[in-house]
C-alpha cells in the first residue's frame, strides 16, 4: 500500500476533491463536540484533541430509523443507505472501537443497518501527536497510530500531512487525490515513527488487564461494586460517550395515525434497561450497573470476541460528573484480584 | 409566510364555562374561522402545561387554553392553578424562542358566546402573523 | 384492556343542521379508514330512537365495543348515547363524542372547511376512543332531606311539596320573614286575588309543617359534599330577641325609644319602622328581631337608662347578649330560590328617579295602592305645596328591560301585565284620573293576559307607543317627553306622578350562592340551568336545582310551577336513597407516587388524602383519592410530576393521541 | 473552616448510631476533580475535604439512593443519612422537605458556610490540568491554587462560578451541625446570563437554543444530578403516555428540556449541576434561572428557603398575574 504526502495549504483542495462523497469530520462546533456532516466548501480543521461524542453515530446514529408504517395497515416503508461516505480525521481509538463493534454486529446475524453502513464508508484516521490527560489506549491493545479499523492513516508532519492507505478504500482515495500528493519518502516514515514514540510516551495513564477477563466473574460480590458505584448518577454519560458502547432500544413512535418503528442508543447504566415488565429488575442499583459496564467491556466481550471493549480513549473519565475513574477502577479490580 | 397561510390551532377548553361558551356561540351561529380545533377537558386546571408543548411539537402552530373567569371556576380553584402553571409555561416558551402570538389563554364564561368568536378570532390571526410553526416540531426533523 | 378496540363511528346531518356545512358522507369515509375503524356510518337524526337502533345493532352484530359519534355537543347527548351502547352491551364510557355542530357546522359556511375540521374532529376522537377505558359508577346513600334557600313563593311552594311527600325540609330565609316579594304586592294579575290573601296560609303553612324547619334571619355559610350527601351550615343571625318567647305582641316596637324612625324595607322605604321590628303584620315568623344597626343599645351601647324593649317585654324576650349561632345539618339536595332584586331606576338618570319625589317604580305604586300600605291605599302627593290626589299620571314601561344601555337585553316578563293591573287599580280609585301608558309593545301572552289587557284599555287607559327619551320638572308639573311612534308626533306630557316599570334583575347578593354552589350565569346574569329547554330546573352542580326568579324573571303562576318541578326533581334523590356518585374520578398509580402531596394541597374537594403503604418493605406515603368526594375536574394530574393522579376518561395517555390527531391530520 | 473541624465533625457524625453515613467530598482521581465520598465510620473521615473545588451538590443522594426490597423477616434500615451541604446545596434539602421528598427525621445535614465555587471548566482552561492531584483553597478576596511548590493567586472574579456570583444563600438555611462561621451574604445581582437571551429577538432566541438543545445527547445527567429531580418513574422515561419520544434529535431534545425546565419551575434552588454535568456544555442555567427569576418577580415566592412554605406549583394567589390572558 502507498504512503503519500500532502502539504497542509493543499488540504482544501484534497478535501474539495471528495465531493460527491458524503463527509463527516468533527464538527466547528468550539468544543469539536461531535462528528457532523461537512458543508459545501467548508474545510474541516484537524487541530483537535477528540470529539466528545464519538464518531461511531456516522455507523450507528443515536436514532436511526428502521421503517415507517400506518396505524392498522400491513405495509411498511424502510429507509434506503445508499451514500456513500468519508470520516476524515477518525482517532486510532475510535476506528478500533469501530473493528470491535463490528463482531458483534456481524456475529450470529449481520445488522443490515451496521452493515451497510460499515460496507459504504470510507475511514480516514488522524494519528494522535499529543495524546489527551486520561488516554490509555496503549493499555488495551492499540497506540496513537494505531490502524486498525482504518482505511486511510493521516499523520501530521508538521508541514505536511504523510497519509498511508491501508485498504483497496483507502488506495482509491489517494488515487482520487491525484496530483496532490506526492509520494512519502523514508525520511517521512522515519519521523513518523519517531512522533508516534513520543506520542506512547505521553500517555501516562495505565491500566493492567492481565488476569482480568478471567478474573473479574469471581469478584461478583466484591465490595468494590459498591465503592466505585457509590456516587454513580446513574446517568448515560459513560456509555453514550464510549466509541465501544453499542446497546440500543427500539421504539415504536407514533404521531396520530402514522408510526415509525427507530432504535436508538440505550445504556445499560439507565434503571429501566434491565427492568422486566413485571417490575422485576434483575440489576436494581447502580451497583450492579457500573459492575455490568466494567465487566462487559473487559470480561464478557473478552469471552465472546476475544477483544477487549475498552479502547482507553478516557471519554468516560473526562465527562464523568462525579469522577467516577475507570482506571481507578481497574486499579481496584487488579487489587482485588 | 404566504399570504394564504391557514395556521392549525389546537386548543383545550374547560368543560363548565368555556366550552359551553363555545357551544353558545354555535347556538347563536356566531361565526369563526376554522382553523381551530377543541379538546373538551373538565377543568382548565386539567390542562397540563406540557400539552401545550406537545401540540406544537405534533403539528399545531398555535395554543389556545380557555377556563371560567377567575372565582367562576366550577371547581373553585382550577382555573387559578392553570393561571399560574400557564403563565409560567407561557415565560418559558417565549424564552425558547417561541413566538409569544403562538399561546393564549383567555377567560370564556358560558355566556360570553360572542366573546369565543372574538378570542378564536385573535388567536387565529395572530399564529397566522406568526406563519407556520417551524421550531421544534417534530416531522420537519426526522420523520 | 385487552380486547382489541373495535369502533363505530357514527356521523349525524342533524337535518341539515350538520349535513349543510358538512359533507357527512367524506366524514363517514373517512373515519372509515382510519385505524381500529369498523364500521362508519351517517344518519338524519342519530339521537333518535331509529338512529339509536343503528347503533345498538351495530354492536350486536359487529361487536364494535368503542362508539364514537359525531353530533351535537356532548352537553346536550352524552348522556343519551351512553345510555345507549350501555343498552347494547357495552360500558358506557366507551363513547367519545365529536361536536361537529355548535364547534363546527353551526359557526363556518363554507363546507370544504366545516368538512376538513369535521374530518379532525372524528380523528382525534377515534384516537381517544381506542383508549378509553370502562368505568363503573358507584352508588351511595342519599340523605332524605332537602336545603331550600329562599323562602319567597318559590322556596315556600318547594318547601311545602317536599314536606308533604315526607321529607325533611330545612328552610332557609335571609331577611326576619318569609313571604318574599310576593308579599309586598297587593293583588296580582290577571285575576286580582290579594296577594296577601293567598300567600299568607302558605306562609303559615310552611312555619308550622311538622317536616320543615324554618331558619329565618339566617344564611347558608358553607355547603361542601355532592348530590345526597351535602353538608350545610347555616348562621342564624342573632335577633336579639329570644325566639320561643317573643309573643309578637309588639309592646317593643310601640316602646322602642327610635320608634318610627327607620325606613321599612317591606314598605319600599315609604313607611318606617322602629329598631324592633316585625316587617309587617303578617310576617311569619311572628317574632321581633332587633336592627342591631340602628339599635341604640347594640350601636351606641346605651339606650336611656334602660333600653325600653326590655322593660315593656313581658315575656323577658330581650336578649341583648344573643349570639350568631351556627346550625350544621345534612342534605340529600338543594334548592336555590334566592329570587331577584327590582331593577334600579336611578341607573336612567333620565328618568330623574332620584331627583323627583312623584316619579316612583311599580314597586313604591304596590305598596302605595295596598290597604295594608304606608298610606293605607290612599294615592296621595305632594306637589310642593300640598297633598293632592294626581290626576294626569303616566306609566312608562319597559324601564331597565330590553335595554342595552343598562345591561338588560332580556324581557322581564312582568312588567306588561302589573303596569296593567296597577293602572286598572288606580282607575278603581280614581275614576277621573288620566291615566296613559308609555310602551315599546304590549307582551301579554300569559293565560287571561290579553283579556286583562284588553279590559284596561277600555277602562280608559290609554296606551302611547313611545319610549320617553327624558322626564324633566315644568312649574309643579313633570313633563314626559317622547314621541308617539305611531303617528310620529313628538310630544311633552304633562303629569303629576310617574310610574316606572322597572324590570327584574338578577339579586346583587347572587354571588355569595354562586359561590357557595358553583352555578353559572346565563348570559342575562341570572343563574344558569343545565339545559335552556329539557333540563330548566337543574344546575350543573347535581343535586341543585332552581326554582323561581333566581333563574330569570317570571310571574307567580310560573315560579310556583317552577318551584314544584324543582321540588319533585330534588326528591329523586331523597326518594331513592341513593345516588349514583361520578365514574370520571381521579385514580392514583401507587407505584410511582411520590407522595409531595401536592395533589391534596390543590383539590378543592379533599377528596385526597395521604396513605402509608408498604412498598416492598419501606413505609412510604401515597396519595389515595376519595371516589365520593372526587368530582374529576383533573386539576390534581396537571400538577402531579410523576404523572401518578389521572382523571379517569380524562388521561393523559387519551389526551395525547387526541392532541396529535388534531396536530398531524390532514 | 479549618479541615480538622470538619473531619472531627463528620467523625463524630459517622459514628454515630443512627447515622448510616456521611456524605461529604473527597479528592478526586486527578487534577482538579473531587469526589463524592461516603463515610461510614470515623476512620474514613479523614479522606474529606471542603475547597473551592466542592462543586457536587450532594444533596442529589439522599433521593438516588434505590431503596431495595427488604427481604421478608428482616427491617428496612431507616438510619440517618448525614450530609455537608453549601448553602445552595441546602436549598435543595430545604425544598425536599417541602415537598416531602424527605422527612426531617431522615437527614443530618452538616452546613457549610461557602465562598463560592469555581468554575471548572474555567479553571481547567486557563490553568490547565494534570495527572497529579491539585488542591485550591479559598483566600481573602480569591483563590490560591497550589501545583506542587508553585503557588498561584487567582482573583475571585476570575475563577468564580457563575450561579455563585448570582448566590443570594452562601450560607445554609438549614442545618444540624454548622461548620465555621458564616460567610457574608451578597447583594442580588442582575443575571446577565438570562438577559444576554432576553434582549435577543425571538427568532434569535430560538436560533440560539436550537443549536443548544440540537447538541443534548439526552444522557440525563441533568435530570439525576439534579437534587429535585426524584420520581421514582419519570415521565421521560415513560411509554404510556409517551410525553417525550426516546429519539434523540432536536424536536425530541427541545421537548424533553421544556419538561425538564418546567417540571422545576418553582422548585429549582439554583445550584447549577445541571449546567455543570452537562457533556454537552448546554447552558441549561440560563433555563431554570430564567423561571426562578419569574418566580420571584412576578409571583414573590423562592424556593428552598422555607421548609414550612406551600409549594409553589400547588398553590396559588387571586392576584397572581395575568396580564397575558386575552
Amino acid at each position: 500500500m502507498s504512503a503519500m504526502l500532502l502539504k497542509k495549504e493543499k488540504w482544501p483542495e484534497f478535501v474539495e476533491k471528495l465531493a460527491g462523497k458524503k463527509l463527516w469530520a468533527p464538527g466547528a462546533d468550539g468544543d469539536a463536540m461531535r462528528f457532523a456532516p461537512v458543508t459545501e466548501g467548508e474545510t474541516p480543521a484537524l487541530d483537535f484533541n477528540n470529539t466528545r461524542v464519538p464518531p461511531k453515530e456516522a455507523l450507528f446514529p443515536q436514532t436511526e430509523t428502521m421503517y415507517r408504517f400506518q396505524l392498522g395497515a400491513e405495509e411498511m416503508e424502510e429507509p434506503q443507505l445508499e451514500d456513500e461516505t468519508v470520516l476524515l480525521g477518525v482517532r486510532p481509538c475510535d476506528a478500533r472501537a469501530m473493528t470491535i463493534v463490528e463482531k458483534l454486529f456481524r456475529w450470529d446475524i449481520d445488522d443490515p443497518y451496521y452493515v451497510k453502513r460499515r460496507e459504504l464508508v470510507t475511514v480516514v484516521g488522524l494519528a494522535c501527536s499529543d495524546p489527551g490527560l486520561n488516554c490509555f489506549c496503549t493499555s488495551v491493545g492499540g497506540g496513537p497510530a494505531s490502524t486498525e479499523g482504518l482505511d486511510l492513516l493521516m499523520v501530521d508532519l508538521g508541514d505536511n500531512y504523510l497519509l498511508e492507505a491501508l485498504t483497496e478504500k483507502g488506495e482509491t482515495l489517494l488515487e482520487s487525490a491525484g496530483d496532490l500528493l506526492e509520494k512519502a519518502d523514508s525520511d517521512a516514515v522515519k519521523e513518523k515513527e519517531k512522533l508516534v514514540l513520543e506520542a506512547e510516551k505521553k500517555i501516562k495513564r495505565e491500566v493492567k488487564t492481565e488476569g482480568v477477563p478471567e478474573g473479574l466473574p469471581g469478584l461478583w460480590e466484591d465490595p468494590l461494586w459498591q465503592n466505585v458505584s457509590a456516587s454513580c448518577l446513574g446517568c448515560g454519560t459513560c456509555t453514550y460517550l464510549c466509541p465501544t458502547c453499542h446497546c440500543f432500544d427500539i421504539q415504536d413512535e407514533t404521531e396520530g395515525f402514522e408510526s415509525r418503528r427507530c432504535r436508538m442508543w440505550d445504556s445499560c447504566m439507565f434503571g429501566e434497561y434491565t427492568l422486566h415488565t413485571s417490575g422485576h429488575n434483575p440489576r436494581p442499583t447502580r451497583r450492579e450497573r457500573t459492575r455490568n459496564r466494567i465487566s462487559h467491556k473487559y470480561s464478557y466481550y473478552v469471552d465472546k470476541f476475544d477483544v477487549i471493549a475498552c479502547v482507553g480513549c478516557g471519554r468516560c473519565i473526562n465527562l464523568c460528573p462525579v469522577n467516577i475513574d475507570i482506571v481507578e477502577i481497574l486499579k481496584k479490580v487488579e487489587e482485588a484480584l | 409566510m404566504s399570504a394564504t397561510f391557514e395556521p392549525n390551532i389546537v386548543a383545550f377548553l374547560c368543560n363548565w364555562c368555556s366550552y359551553a361558551g363555545a357551544d353558545l356561540a354555535g347556538t347563536s351561529r356566531e361565526r369563526y374561522p376554522a382553523n381551530l380545533q377543541i379538546i373538551r377537558v373538565m377543568c382548565s386546571g386539567r390542562v397540563n402545561p406540557l400539552y401545550v408543548m406537545n401540540a406544537l411539537q405534533q403539528g399545531a402552530d398555535g395554543v389556545l387554553v380557555s377556563g371560567c373567569h377567575p372565582g367562576d371556576c366550577h371547581y373553585m380553584e382550577g382555573n387559578y392553578y392553570a393561571r399560574r402553571r400557564l403563565g409560567m409555561l407561557k415565560d418559558l416558551m417565549e424564552f425558547i424562542g417561541v413566538d409569544p402570538r403562538r399561546f393564549h389563554m383567555s377567560w370564556v364564561s358560558a355566556s360570553e358566546g360572542h366573546k369565543w368568536k372574538e378570542v378564536v378570532e385573535k388567536t387565529v390571526e395572530d399564529a397566522r402573523e406568526a406563519g407556520p410553526f417551524e421550531g421544534f416540531r417534530r416531522r420537519q426533523i426526522d420523520w | 384492556m385487552t380486547e382489541k378496540p373495535k369502533v363505530g363511528v357514527y356521523v349525524c346531518h342533524c337535518g341539515i343542521n350538520i349535513s349543510s356545512t358538512v359533507d357527512v358522507d367524506a366524514v363517514s369515509e373517512y373515519a372509515q379508514k382510519l385505524p381500529n375503524v369498523e364500521v362508519a356510518r351517517t344518519y338524519s337524526y342519530m339521537c333518535s330512537d331509529p338512529g339509536q337502533v343503528l347503533i345498538k345493532n351495530d354492536i350486536r352484530e359487529l361487536g364494535l365495543n368503542r362508539v364514537v359519534v359525531a353530533s351535537c355537543s356532548p352537553r346536550m347527548h352524552e348522556p343519551t348515547f351512553r345510555k345507549a351502547i350501555k343498552e347494547a352491551g357495552v360500558n358506557p364510557f366507551f363513547l367519545e363524542m365529536a361536536n361537529i355542530r355548535e364547534q363546527c357546522s353551526w359557526v363556518h359556511e363554507e363546507i370544504e372547511e366545516g368538512t376538513a375540521k369535521a374530518k379532525k374532529l372524528v380523528g382525534a376522537a377515534v384516537a381517544k376512543a381506542r383508549l378509553l377505558e370502562a368505568l363503573e359508577s358507584k352508588e351511595v346513600d342519599a340523605e332524605p332531606a332537602a336545603l331550600v334557600i329562599g323562602a319567597g313563593i318559590a322556596g315556600i311552594q318547594a318547601s311545602l311539596d317536599i314536606a308533604d311527600a315526607g321529607f325533611k325540609v330545612y328552610l332557609v330565609e335571609k331577611t326576619p320573614s318569609v313571604g318574599g316579594r310576593m308579599a309586598q304586592l297587593d293583588k296580582t294579575f290577571p285575576t286580582l286575588d290579594c296577594s296577601a290573601c293567598i300567600l299568607t296560609p302558605k306562609m303559615v303553612d310552611c312555619a308550622s309543617h311538622p317536616n320543615i324547619e324554618l331558619l329565618s334571619y339566617s344564611e347558608v355559610e358553607e355547603i361542601t359534599g355532592f348530590i345526597g350527601n351535602f353538608d350545610v351550615k347555616v348562621r342564624k343571625k342573632a335577633r336579639y330577641v329570644d325566639f320561643d318567647k317573643c309573643t309578637g305582641c309588639g309592646d317593643c316596637a310601640a316602646a322602642c325609644r327610635v320608634k318610627d324612625r327607620f325606613p321599612s324595607e317591606f314598605d319600599q322605604g315609604m313607611g318606617k319602622r322602629s329598631a324592633i321590628y316585625l316587617p309587617f303584620p303578617q310576617a311569619v315568623p311572628a317574632k321581633y328581631t332587633i336592627d342591631a344597626e340602628n339599635c341604640l343599645f347594640l350601636s351606641k351601647g346605651k339606650c336611656g337608662k334602660n333600653p325600653k324593649c326590655q322593660e315593656v317585654c313581658g315575656a323577658e324576650a330581650i336578649n341583648f347578649e344573643q349570639q350568631d349561632e351556627m346550625v350544621e345539618f345534612k342534605v340529600g339536595a338543594v334548592i336555590v330560590a334566592t329570587g331577584f332584586d327590582t331593577f334600579d331606576a336611578s341607573r336612567k338618570p333620565e328618568y330623574g328617579y332620584a331627583d323627583y319625589p312623584n316619579v316612583i317604580t311599580g314597586m313604591e305604586m304596590e305598596r302605595l295602592v295596598s290597604a295594608s300600605g304606608p298610606t293605607g291605599g290612599k294615592v296621595k302627593i305632594f306637589n310642593g305645596k300640598e297633598e293632592i290626589e294626581p290626576k294626569e299620571i303616566a306609566f312608562i314601561k319597559c324601564v331597565g328591560s330590553r335595554d342595552k344601555s343598562v345591561g338588560n337585553e332580556y324581557c322581564s316578563r312582568v312588567c306588561c301585565m302589573y303596569v296593567a293591573k296597577q293602572a286598572h287599580l288606580l282607575r278603581d280609585k280614581m275614576p277621573d284620573a288620566n291615566i296613559r301608558v308609555y310602551y315599546m309593545d304590549v307582551r301579554a301572552f300569559g293565560k287571561g293576559f290579553e283579556e286583562f289587557y284588553d279590559r284596561v284599555r277600555r277602562e280608559n287607559v290609554r296606551y302611547i307607543r313611545g319610549n320617553p327619551s327624558e322626564i324633566f320638572k315644568r312649574g309643579d308639573k313633570l313633563v314626559v317627553k317622547v314621541e308617539d311612534t305611531l303617528t310620529a308626533t313628538p310630544l311633552e306630557d304633562e303629569v303629576d306622578l310617574v310610574v316606572l316599570g322597572v324590570g327584574l334583575e338578577p339579586r346583587a347578593d347572587m354571588r355569595e350562592v354562586m359561590d357557595l354552589l358553583r352555578l353559572s350565569q346565563s348570559p342575562d346574569r341570572f343563574f344558569l340551568e343545565a339545559h335552556p329547554k329539557l333540563r330548566p330546573v337543574d344546575t350543573a352542580t347535581e343535586g341543585v336545582f332552581l326554582a323561581g326568579c333566581c333563574q330569570g324573571p317570571k310571574d307567580i303562576p310560573d315560579t310556583v310551577a317552577q318551584a314544584k318541578g324543582a321540588a319533585s326533581s330534588a326528591m329523586i334523590p331523597l326518594a331513592r336513597g341513593k345516588v349514583t356518585i361520578g365514574a370520571q374520578v381521579a385514580s392514583v398509580n401507587e407505584a410511582t407516587c411520590r407522595g409531595c402531596s401536592f395533589c391534596v394541597s390543590i383539590c378543592p374537594y379533599t377528596a385526597i388524602e395521604m396513605v402509608t403503604v408498604n412498598r416492598f418493605g419501606h413505609e412510604v406515603e401515597v396519595a389515595r383519592v376519595n371516589e365520593a368526594l372526587c368530582k374529576g375536574c383533573g386539576s390534581c394530574s396537571a400538577a402531579c410530576l410523576s404523572d401518578s393522579i389521572q382523571p379517569k376518561s380524562f388521561r393523559d395517555r387519551q389526551i395525547l393521541p387526541q392532541i396529535a390527531a388534531l396536530g398531524v391530520l390532514k | 473552616m479549618e479541615l480538622e473541624q470538619l473531619q472531627k465533625t463528620a467523625a463524630e457524625v459517622a459514628d454515630r448510631e443512627d447515622v448510616k453515613y456521611v456524605i461529604g467530598w473527597k479528592k478526586g482521581s486527578y487534577g482538579y476533580r473531587v469526589a463524592p465520598g461516603f463515610i461510614e465510620d470515623a476512620a474514613g473521615a479523614a479522606e474529606l475535604i471542603f475547597s473551592p473545588l466542592c462543586t457536587a451538590n450532594l444533596a442529589t443522594y439522599l433521593t438516588l439512593v434505590e431503596k431495595l426490597p427488604v427481604p421478608r423477616g428482616q427491617e428496612a434500615d431507616d438510619r440517618k443519612v448525614a450530609v455537608m451541604v453549601k448553602g445552595c446545596d441546602s436549598r435543595a434539602v430545604a425544598q425536599l422537605l417541602v415537598e416531602k421528598g424527605i422527612g426531617r427525621e431522615e437527614v443530618v445535614v452538616i452546613g457549610c458556610p461557602c465562598p463560592g465555587v469555581v468554575d471548572p471548566e474555567l479553571l481547567a482552561e486557563k490553568y490547565p490540568e494534570t495527572e497529579e492531584t491539585v488542591e485550591i483553597k479559598w483566600t481573602e478576596d480569591g483563590f490560591l491554587l497550589v501545583r506542587g511548590e508553585e503557588e498561584i493567586e487567582i482573583s475571585r472574579d476570575e475563577l468564580l462560578a457563575e450561579k455563585c456570583r448570582l448566590c443570594r444563600y452562601p450560607n445554609p438555611v438549614i442545618s444540624d451541625v454548622m461548620l465555621g462561621e458564616p460567610v457574608e451574604t451578597r447583594e442580588l445581582v442582575e443575571d446577565e446570563g438570562v438577559a444576554e437571551i432576553e434582549n435577543r429577538d425571538v427568532d434569535e432566541r430560538a436560533a440560539y437554543w436550537e443549536e443548544q438543545f440540537a447538541k443534548c445527547v439526552r444522557c440525563y445527567s441533568c435530570r439525576n444530578v439534579c437534587p429535585l429531580c426524584y420520581c421514582q418513574d419519570c415521565i421521560l422515561d415513560r411509554l404510556n403516555p409517551t410525553w417525550v419520544n426516546r429519539a434523540v434529535n432536536f424536536s425530541e431534545n427541545t421537548a424533553f428540556n421544556i419538561a425538564r425546565a418546567f417540571h422545576l419551575a418553582g422548585r429549582c434552588i439554583e445550584c447549577g449541576e445541571c449546567e455543570r454535568v452537562c457533556p454537552a456544555n448546554i447552558p441549561l442555567g440560563r433555563l431554570n434561572r430564567k423561571l426562578a427569576r419569574e418566580v420571584r418577580d412576578k409571583y414573590g415566592f423562592e424556593p428552598g428557603v422555607d421548609p414550612e412554605a406551600e409549594p409553589f406549583q400547588a398553590s396559588f394567589k387571586p392576584d397572581d398575574p395575568e396580564d397575558f390572558i386575552l
